[in-house]
């Protein structure tokens, strides 16, 4: 189901005018500090009403001014996970991960709840109070608490922020079958470009209250152009793949539309659609495929676009097969290569490069 | 100089016009602090700076003269008064308190409004009244006790009692009331307000003690329904 | 056991326990959405309001027994519509003492309630609303179990208030032994009588010890609620 | 401009104010300590403490005028000593009703502050100790502020109080007009003369007037408070 | 100066006995969520008071349970970052922010302020209220008002989680200089490897309530055996290295003791000893020097030992020079090449695949 957001709300020292249409699956919110993220978010839970907007989730409206229709917050099926917890204090924790169940007065669901409490490892807290909990232990039972009450639309401002690599490695699946196989459309507000780029259907750049970017991840994310507004650490290309083999070493072989990579733990069955994101500073360029080499992913590419950055790095975008590449090297390298636009030349990427955080399931790039 | 003066606050409006009328004469002043008999009396123990009590309590006032507070001799008892019955209405019927039944047939499930008849010298005086005409027994349940007598006259001004005792004078002062009946004064000890100059006192609160108990003053009481005892009837 | 104390003045304390219970049970609902229109309320008129409630604070009791006489006694305008439509009277029955005493304590019970309302972080409110509650589940699952101590608290206020209220309940009810005769009533009348302050000393103590410990033990409780929050 | 009221009866409402002015203002830094010792202390004797500050709530008024009468009187214990020592006399002077005030209003002050206490978050408290700020210092500038509006509320709610209170106050020193006759005991005397009403009603509006002025005064200043902390 | 703590602590369901040593500058406190960070930090900061234990800085003891001696903490002069922000909601952010100095009647210093402002970007709040900042924005403002108040010690528990990465590379090298020039010790709980291994001098691995490793940061990052704890993708080796010279284009040699790295965007001056982490899926290896490719660090290496993971994955340990190094490749990889102990290769890297957070200014390593 699509978001469509068209806000306008004026604070003192801040005006927030965006606007955005995310077809399907998992819209990104990306952007500084104070850009607005969090005050998007609560508007389209209904915490806040803004100034004027309409907010839509496929054809159920949620808000238009223009109508003067407002959807109060208990009525829009909300799954939040705030910035700030705001676990109840008063209640077990496992009254507090029952509290959206019982509000609209659902049956228990035990293989849900299993799902949930193993997943995020909260199942000794249950009978613990929140006061108690270390920071991140309240942010796992905080969504929990959001999983649980069935949403059909999640917002999560930055949920994983206070988690540690293994914890969060367990969720992200998890939020990726919701988005797939439950198809809710989820809000993420997050400063990893990782966990964006693995989730995200859809990202848009926030800068001071206005949408700098806005387009499908992989447009977004493998564009040079964005590079500036993300960091030139965060910035790599997402590629659609589909799961090919599993070898008796522990290697994958994914189909892309050049050719073959070879990867490591990856547990889809084969012909599952995968999303891969190759960071830029993952890719290295060569003229003639290595001999002798440990990297073993050579992909056939041709460069398309030569992007100098302001030091000595050149972001490099390539296309290979019907994908895009985007390859960051230093402008040395560039001109000893030669490279060029039109230049054919072999894309390498180690296949212990990719990060598991950057290997998603399904989901359109 | 000024002569402060603790009164029972029932005397209040009699009192203040007859100090009027010595504060005219004299050029001192009389400042009347009003409160209960028995708030009074405490406050005299412990020492406050009273030059006169008039005082709606007799006890007290023997409890006063015991601890040594009141000056040699200057007791006297400055007013009397009767008890009344009154009703709810102005033009109400009178009752015959000699027949047994009148009394508890006019009251039918309604109250008797009177003082605290065991601490409030007003209801002392009634209670004492009932019993001696042998009635208290019958409306004894029926009683309703104010913690004062004016809020026993309130009570039946404001409809909520349809009988009440009070003093003679409350019952003049309060137009929404009428009386159905006087109290005999034989069947109550007398009703008796006494007045004494403190040992402190200076020499304008003797000559105040003597205005009050003079005729003038004593017309200025009678007007509102006070009785003058014969004097030397304590 | 009668301490040296008259039936009469037990029955006072009996009744006295008697109106503080009603007088504090039957207001606290009304307490606690008086509190919280006050607290979270934006509507034209909550100052008055606000005032009204602590009306009876500000007054003389006399003044506040007499008003109630005016209004709930026979011909008063509520109290003869309530007795013609009803048949419930306050006058001169133990229920007019509980009314004198619950509008007594009213401000000291809203106060206590709604401070704590204000205490409690709106953030948590908003997370039960998108948790699907509405604004009245929200009061009854986040808001009012967070108010507890501060209801607690502002109820055995309001209970030792009770029972120490004597102005408003005897200009509004008097004092009738058995019905309407509370526990200040009787160490009033005891205060009128020289030398009877030994009996007026007792029945005080007795209060004393009552309303003190009613206050220990909501106290108690309040950081037995709070600690069982606090940890485990 | 007498609006119907004797000199004497505007003598009762000038004095009303002084009496509540000086009955608040120098009861609460004591109030403020005792909140503060209720709320965070933890030493034996603090129930002891908490009931001894809510007696005056519990105990009818008259029985509080009593006692402060015995006490505080001229040939009381206290009252004795200090005048001796300090020639500071509370007796049938208007200081004493300023002290039967303050008295009567101590609990309702230290319950909202103490309320207000126990909202502020410990949390903060800490990080101002980890900056360097030494528990006093802690209390004067996170503390103290935080509990600014709770101060407030419960200040004028005392005044308030202070400008009703009768019962204590014409027990302990009595109804001397010009010297200790307040508002409240002005309208009891006109009270006891039939046919008063008016003059009683008049002065209740007055006091009611003052003392409703004071409180939507702190209410308007307490949200102003709140709104400059809540954003901006 | 060092840090020297010992603990012990018991919580119903949790038991904290962790004693540490770090020699010197900024120990890292890893952990999964509710290992018992934040409790470690609170008992340094005494806003705990532990069952048992000593905590010392240098030979200036804050507590003592043997002598009974507890230094309250307005005594202790730590400048405490908490989890959960804490800012005073009646001041404006100026006053909070001179809240400190204002404790300790110091006198303000303001290149100081300007400074700290600056790079926390916090200047245009000043007049602010907590209550009107955005989640991030508090948490500078919360770093600002430790900085500030010139602490002895930093405590900083996940200060930058809250942050985007371009934030976070402002903060970063301030902290650094923090740690060498001011010479304050610093407690630093992360859940980030990068900026772990950037600012610590000293690592310590809880693992519920007990320490499970600790030790210098090259020793315990570069260690096969903790890849477990840290996470595959975490692992790394720190390099010591000295800034050589600067190249027209931009680029920078650094001296390691085994070659020479060319590394984009350093600042430094030459002569500068700084610190690398080269991560460990970063290292391509190669039997011979490669030609006619992008990544332009090839470094002499020999194997130390092979650590196969769990799935098709291998760790290697090698030897550069006198410098440890790990490469993680694939099993297959190591087969084909022939890797065994003693082996001899060439260690590839990316000179932009250093991350600018993996490039720390001097220290120990
Ligand atoms: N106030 C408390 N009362 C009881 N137990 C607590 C309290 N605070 C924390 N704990 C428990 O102590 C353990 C350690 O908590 P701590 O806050 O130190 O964890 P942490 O390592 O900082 O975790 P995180 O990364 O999630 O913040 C956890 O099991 C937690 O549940
Ligand atoms: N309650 C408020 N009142 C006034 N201004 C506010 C309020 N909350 C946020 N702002 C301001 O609105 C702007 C956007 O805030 P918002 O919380 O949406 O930022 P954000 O993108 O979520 O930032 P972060 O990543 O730091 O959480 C900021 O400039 C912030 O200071
Ligand atoms: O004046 Mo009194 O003390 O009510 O009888
Ligand atoms: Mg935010
Ligand atoms: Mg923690």
């Amino acid at each position: 189901m699509s978001l469509s957001v068209e806000l306008t709300h004026r604070r003192d020292g801040f005006t927030l005018q965006a606007g955005f249409e995310s077809p399907d699956g998992v819209t990104a919110l990306f952007g500084h500090s104070g850009a607005g993220k969090t005050t998007v978010v609560q508007a389209v839970a209904g915490l806040l009403q803004p100034d004027a907007g309409r907010i839509a989730v496929g054809d159920w409206v949620l808000q238009d001014s223009a109508t003067g229709h407002w959807l109060p917050p208990h009525r829009r099926r909300v799954g939040y996970v705030f910035q700030d917890g705001r676990l109840f204090p008063h209640m077990s924790v496992g009254r507090n991960l029952d509290y959206g169940r019982r509000m609209n007065r659902r049956a228990r669901d035990p293989a849900q709840e299993r799902r949930v409490l193993d997943m995020l490892g909260i199942e000794p807290l249950l009978d613990r109070h929140p006061a108690g909990l270390s920071g991140g232990e309240q942010q796992r039972v905080a969504i929990g608490r959001a999983l649980l009450s069935t949403p059909r639309l999640l917002l999560l401002d930055e949920p994983l922020a206070a988690l540690d690599a293994a914890r969060k490695e367990e969720i992200l699946p998890y939020l990726e079958r919701l988005r797939d196989e439950a198809r809710i459309p989820i809000l993420y507000v997050s400063h990893s470009m990782a966990e964006v780029a693995r989730l995200a259907t859809h990202v848009v750049v926030l800068r001071e209250g206005q949408v700098l970017r806005s387009g499908s991840a992989s447009q977004v994310l493998s564009d040079p152009a964005t590079v500036p507004a993300l960091g030139p650490q965060e910035a790599g290309a997402l590629l659609a793949v589909r799961v090919e083999q599993h070898h008796e070493d522990g290697l994958t072989t994914l189909a892309t539309s050049a050719g073959t990579l070879l990867l490591l733990g990856v547990a889809a069955p084969p012909g599952t659609r995968l999303r891969v994101r190759i960071p830029a500073h993952e890719v290295i360029l060569a003229l003639e495929p290595p001999k002798g080499i440990s990297a073993l992913n050579i992909l056939p590419a041709r460069v398309l676009a030569l992007r100098p950055g302001d030091g000595a790095g050149m972001m490099v975008q390539l296309e290979s097969g019907t994908d895009r590449l985007l390859a960051r090297i230093t402008k040395r390298s560039a001109l000893a290569l030669g490279l060029e636009p039109g230049r054919e030349c072999h894309a390498i990427v180690k296949s212990v490069a990719f990060a598991r955080s950057d290997i998603g399931a399904g989901g359109a790039v | 100089g000024d002569v402060l003066v603790f009164a029972a606050s029932s005397v209040k409006e009699a009192l203040e016009e007859a100090c009027d009328a010595w504060s005219e004469r004299s050029g001192n002043r009389a400042v009347i602090s009003l409160a209960g008999s028995s708030t009074l009396a405490r406050q005299i123990q412990a020492g406050a700076p009273a030059d006169l009590l008039l005082s709606a309590n007799e006890n007290w006032m023997n409890v006063l003269e015991a601890d040594g507070l009141l000056r040699e001799g200057t007791r006297t008892d400055l007013l009397a008064n009767s008890l009344v019955v009154i009703a709810g209405d102005p033009a109400a019927d009178p009752l015959d308190l000699l027949s047994p039944d009148a009394l508890a047939t006019r009251l039918g499930d309604g109250r008797l409004a009177m003082a605290l008849v065991d601490a409030v010298p007003a209801g002392i005086y009634g209670k004492a009244a009932l019993e001696t005409l042998g009635l208290w027994n019958s409306v004894a349940p029926r009683v309703a006790q104010a913690d004062n007598v004016r809020a026993a006259l309130a009570l039946v001004a404001a409809g909520e009692a349809p009988l009440g005792i009070v003093y003679a004078t409350d019952a003049r002062a309060e137009p929404r009331v009428g009386v159905v009946a006087t109290i005999p004064a034989d069947t109550h000890p007398p009703i008796r307000y006494p007045l004494a100059v403190m040992n402190d006192a200076g020499a304008p609160a003797a000559e105040l003690a003597r205005f009050l108990a003079g005729a003038e003053a004593g017309e200025i009481f009678r007007a509102h329904g006070f009785e003058i005892p014969a004097q030397g009837a304590q | 056991m009668t301490l040296g104390l008259s039936a009469e003045a037990w029955a006072a304390v009996g009744l006295s326990l008697k109106v503080s219970f009603w007088a504090v049970l039957l207001s606290l609902p009304l307490g606690i959405a008086t509190a919280y229109l006050l607290a979270r309320g934006r509507f034209p008129g909550r100052q008055l309001l606000n005032g009204l409630v602590h009306l009876p604070l500000i007054l003389p009791p006399v003044v506040t027994g007499y008003l109630l006489l005016l209004t709930f006694g026979r011909r008063g305008v509520v109290g003869a519509f309530l007795y013609d439509t009803f048949g419930i009277g306050f006058a001169f029955h133990w229920t007019g003492a509980a009314l004198a005493a619950a509008i007594m304590a009213f401000p000291l019970m809203v106060r206590s309630i709604r401070l704590s309302i204000e205490a409690v972080d709106p953030g948590l409110e908003q997370a039960a609303a998108t948790l699907g509650a509405s604004r009245l589940r929200v009061f009854g699952t986040v808001t009012l179990p967070l108010v507890l101590p501060g209801i607690l608290a502002g109820t055995i206020l309001a209970f030792a208030k009770a029972m120490g209220e004597f102005g408003a309940t005897i200009t509004f009810v008097s004092n009738i032994p058995g019905q309407t005769q509370t526990l200040p009533s009787a160490v009033y009348a005891f205060l009128q009588v020289p030398g009877a302050e030994g009996s007026a000393i007792r029945l005080v103590v007795i209060s004393v010890v009552i309303a003190m410990s009613a206050l220990v033990a909501s106290e108690w409780l309040a950081r037995r609620m709070a600690r069982q929050r606090g940890a485990t």
